[in-house]
């Protein structure tokens, strides 16, 4: 019981990159697949985020006055910046992914006038 | 005005090598590509020159940067000059440099002859299509010199996202082809950074080298193990290994030619790059070979892939779509020479990355040559192409040659060490399967090769006789570029001595 | 189908909580992603480069590079977008 | 599909509001220093705000105000900012990307020159990631033709 409680964190994230991989891998809509494509990535971010979490910090801006000055700064004030860094990359990532595969939704769209995989399949032979 | 001097500048923290050579191998095709757009809104000709010149930098750095390699050892070079693991270095290494020459120089050649086959394909996106062409090459050039696993996901994602838009451009089925290729991509490129966020929590480093240090103490750590088979999954969808592979074959097909005879030698070779180093270098060769028996697996599931290639490559028609198979079997001949985990197998499998581009290169660039001037693919249709187009099918058979595997073309000495490997780790079963798989690939070629060559009145009831064809070879920008490559492949067979003592020697492990 | 990929999304699923087994638990302060790496970046982040927000200063300074990567990302995709779709005027 | 809609509200809305959430954008950039905000998050705004105008009215308004050929280059002006600085700290004899070698050009010590170079990028950044967002939304929304509204 302890061990979920400490790690609920974990078991969410996981949750969500299921649903997202099972939209993925087994639906049969190009359009549904790219939602579960999104919920994939959302749930990689999340993961990442919530590495970064330390009990009884704060945001990681530096408390600082008008005059610049500033007091002696210890690591536990402040939540790890880096994985808010990498999930920012990622989130680019993330969207021009997303858009490139709207655009190629697009064209499919164009040639097959459907979006189901298998009536593309049909049409492809 | 200045109001510190220069001595009191005490960011410059001492570095290994100031040098700009590492950086402007990614650099100076970064800035070209952001400027094609705005030089192709003036004059669409320059696009072309552009290209050369910036892809013929990457060439000039990058054999500079495996000189300084050769003469002393290992190049860190400090982005921002933030000393690691804090900022983001670039380690290169004699499989670093060996890598980045084969990546720039078969850009180089494939750029050149792309003019005429863009032209005739694309009339209209000349502009962008060289813009992303130059994305491409940045992003494999940044995955193959990077020393940082975060980093590394970001230029991969760079070369997959232009690979994806140079495929989608291609013929009728293009567009879903490549969207099935995002849909892989995306999971691999996934699946790859689930992998480094399972090895930040638990080591609260990015850094390669730093990484290599700290993970001797959590070999135990179960999520260290999670960890490294999300890598694995991740780097063998974006290498195309085999139940990975399905979404090569589609994609590579419809693809632009001058699209195919780039993003085929290279995406897969720089995946198996990553997959080496990931194995070899973050985690220690112990760690995979005995930890986790993953070696062991890998060269099981290669030898599946290489006779798996073969076989569905002889059940094509199409001659571009049976050189994708092919292209599955190449990989799974890397992934076995990986696999063996002794000296000479993995020497076989670097020599591999470099003869496989040499030849699948080749490969592509001479249908798309046949492309460019008959418009035909299948392979019943080619009787008299060697009246046609006799230079191109004198190459293809020199560079088939070396696919097969026969001296002195380089495809020979690869196999040769894999052989080597093979039979130095006892495992008879392989050596089998790199036997028979050469018989199927001869098979395969002769096929074709008998097809052009000696096909005497099969088809001759629907007209025409080799009396009436005429001579109709490819233009020049094409076949020079074909020949400096078969000139490559004979070059590399007879200095494959030469290459394994200077640079691959080093590239092994030494605690294999 | 549908069964093939239910069954990989579980084996996936069941491979990443047994990993999570040996990771620190959410919010420990003391984790090694707390006190490996980024210490420097809060600690000195005033000093070194002159910008009270951590997220900005490793964002652009002790991993610019990595932004650099990222805007290209987006230059990359804008491009594919006209590349794919963009059709001249009849 | 849907006609050319006209809304005298939305309209009036709209125009009141956009060089507001401008302003917005370029806040958030120019003070990513010192609060949550930055490059992109301050481009993203600055992206939106075309993209209410395409939608308040339509895509040819918005070409109005921003035509393909100032939408490209200012993709093009973006990324070229930010690398171009990277190669100016090369040329000024640093590593790529250390800003501190700006101290040279301009009038401050090597610590704050870092945070000068900082806002260089993110002003990069920014423009790119604007001016991306608006090319994808037009050549999405009107499936690459850029002629009528949003169909």
């Amino acid at each position: 019981m302890e061990f979920i409680i400490a790690k609920y964190n974990y078991w969410v994230y996981i949750v969500l990159m299921m649903v997202g991989f099972y939209a993925m891998m087994g639906k049969r809509n190009l359009a549904k697949k790219l939602v579960g494509m999104n919920i994939f990535q959302t749930s990689i971010i999340l993961y990442f985020v919530s590495t970064a979490a330390k009990k009884g910090a704060t945001i990681p801006i530096v408390e600082h006055g008008h005059g610049g000055a500033v007091h002696a700064i210890h690591a536990a004030q402040y939540v790890n910046p880096l994985p808010h860094v990498l999930m920012l990359t990622a989130i680019v990532v993330m969207v021009s992914t997303f858009g490139v595969a709207l655009a190629l939704i697009i064209m499919i769209y164009r040639r097959y006038n459907t979006l189901e995989e298998d009536e593309i399949l049909e049409l492809r032979k | 005005m200045r109001y510190w001097s220069l001595e009191n500048d005490h960011f410059t923290i001492s570095q290994m090598t100031t040098s700009p050579f590492p950086i402007l191998i990614i650099v100076v095709p970064l800035i070209s590509s952001f400027l094609v757009p705005l030089i192709g809104w003036w004059k669409k000709n320059l696009c072309y020159p552009l290209a050369i010149a910036a892809v013929t930098m990457c060439v000039v750095s990058s054999i500079a940067i495996l000189n300084m390699v050769i003469e002393q050892g290992t190049i860190h070079y400090y982005l921002g000059s933030w000393d690691p693991p804090w900022g983001i270095e670039y380690v290169i290494d004699h499989l670093n440099a060996y890598v980045a020459i084969i990546v720039s120089v078969i850009s180089l050649i494939v750029v050149i002859s792309s003019k005429r086959s863009v032209e005739q394909e694309l009339p209209e996106k000349i502009v962008y299509f060289y813009c992303m062409f130059l994305l491409q090459v940045t992003g494999l050039l940044g995955i193959v010199v990077t020393g940082d696993m975060f980093n590394l996901y970001v230029f991969l994602e760079i070369a997959s996202l232009a690979g994806y838009a140079l495929i989608a451009i291609g013929e009728d089925g293009a567009p879903f082809a490549s969207f099935n290729y995002v849909i892989f991509g995306t999971i691999g490129a996934c699946f790859y950074l689930l992998g480094v966020g399972y090895l930040y929590i638990v080591t609260g480093s990015l850094n390669m080298v730093d990484l290599s240090q700290i993970l001797p103490n959590l070999y135990n750590s179960k999520a260290v193990l999670v960890a490294f088979a999300f890598l694995m999954v991740g780097v063998g969808i974006k290498m195309a290994l085999f139940p990975l592979h399905v979404w090569l074959p589609d994609a590579y097909t419809y693809a632009p030619s001058a699209v195919s005879s780039l993003v085929a030698p290279l995406m897969t070779k720089v995946g198996a790059y990553v997959m080496i180093r990931v194995m070899f270098t973050v985690f220690e060769p112990y760690f995979s070979i005995e930890v986790v028996p993953v070696t062991a697996v890998l060269s099981w599931i290669a030898s599946i892939a290489i006779i798996f290639g073969c076989i569905l490559a002889l059940g094509q028609t199409d001659l571009k779509r049976m050189l994708a198979y092919v292209l599955v079997a190449e990989v799974g001949y890397i992934a076995l020479g990986v696999g063996l985990a002794n000296k000479l197998g993995l020497t076989g499998a670097i020599l591999h990355i470099l003869n496989d581009a040499f030849m699948m290169a080749g490969l592509f660039l001479v249908v798309g040559a046949i492309m460019y001037k008959i418009g035909i693919r299948n392979i019943y249709q080619f009787r008299y192409l060697h009246k046609r187009m006799p230079l191109t099918m004198a190459a293809f058979t020199i560079i088939g040659l070396s696919v097969i595997g026969i001296p002195p073309t380089c495809g020979f000495f690869s196999k040769w060490y894999l052989v080597l490997g093979a039979i130095d780790a006892q495992k008879w079963i392989f050596v089998a399967v790199l036997l028979i798989s050469s018989l199927l690939n001869a098979i395969l070629f002769f096929r074709v090769i008998e097809n052009a060559y000696f096909e005497p009145g099969a088809y001759a009831h629907d007209g025409g006789s080799p009396e009436g064809i005429t001579m109709e070879e490819a233009p020049l920008s094409m076949l020079v570029p074909i020949f400096i490559i078969v000139a490559g492949i004979l070059i590399l067979g007879i200095f494959s001595g030469k290459i394994i003592s200077a640079i691959i020697q080093f590239a092994v492990p030494a605690s294999l | 189908m549908k069964f093939l990929a239910l069954i990989a999304v579980v084996v996936t699923g069941a491979l990443l909580i047994s990993g999570t087994g040996d990771m620190p638990d959410w919010a420990d302060p003391n984790s090694p992603a707390s006190i490996h790496v980024s210490p420097r970046y809060i600690e000195k982040t005033v000093e070194e480069t002159a910008v009270p927000n951590m997220v900005t200063s490793v964002l652009a300074d002790y991993r610019g590079y990595d932004t650099l990567g990222e805007t290209t990302v987006i230059f990359t995709a804008g491009i594919a977008c006209i590349l794919l779709l963009r059709r001249p005027r009849r | 599909m849907i006609e050319r809609f006209e809304d005298v509200i939305i309209q009036t809305v709209c125009r009141l509001l956009i060089p507001f959430i401008q302003l917005f954008g370029l806040y958030v950039i120019a003070h990513g220093h010192h609060s949550p905000g930055g490059g992109f998050q301050g481009g993203c705004i600055l992206g939106a705000s075309f993209i209410l105008l395409c939608v308040a009215y339509d895509i040819k308004e918005a070409k109005r105000r921003m035509t393909e050929k100032i939408n490209v280059i200012f993709c093009c002006l973006g990324v070229i900012i930010f690398s171009g600085i990277g190669a100016i700290c090369l040329m000024l004899g640093g590593n790529y990307l250390n800003y501190s070698r700006l101290h040279h050009l301009l009038p401050v010590n090597p610590v704050d020159a870092r945070s000068h170079g900082i806002l260089g990028i993110e002003i990069g950044v920014g423009i790119a990631v604007m001016a991306v967002m608006v090319s994808i939304f037009l050549d999405l929304a009107s499936r690459g033709e850029h002629e009528e509204g949003l169909k």
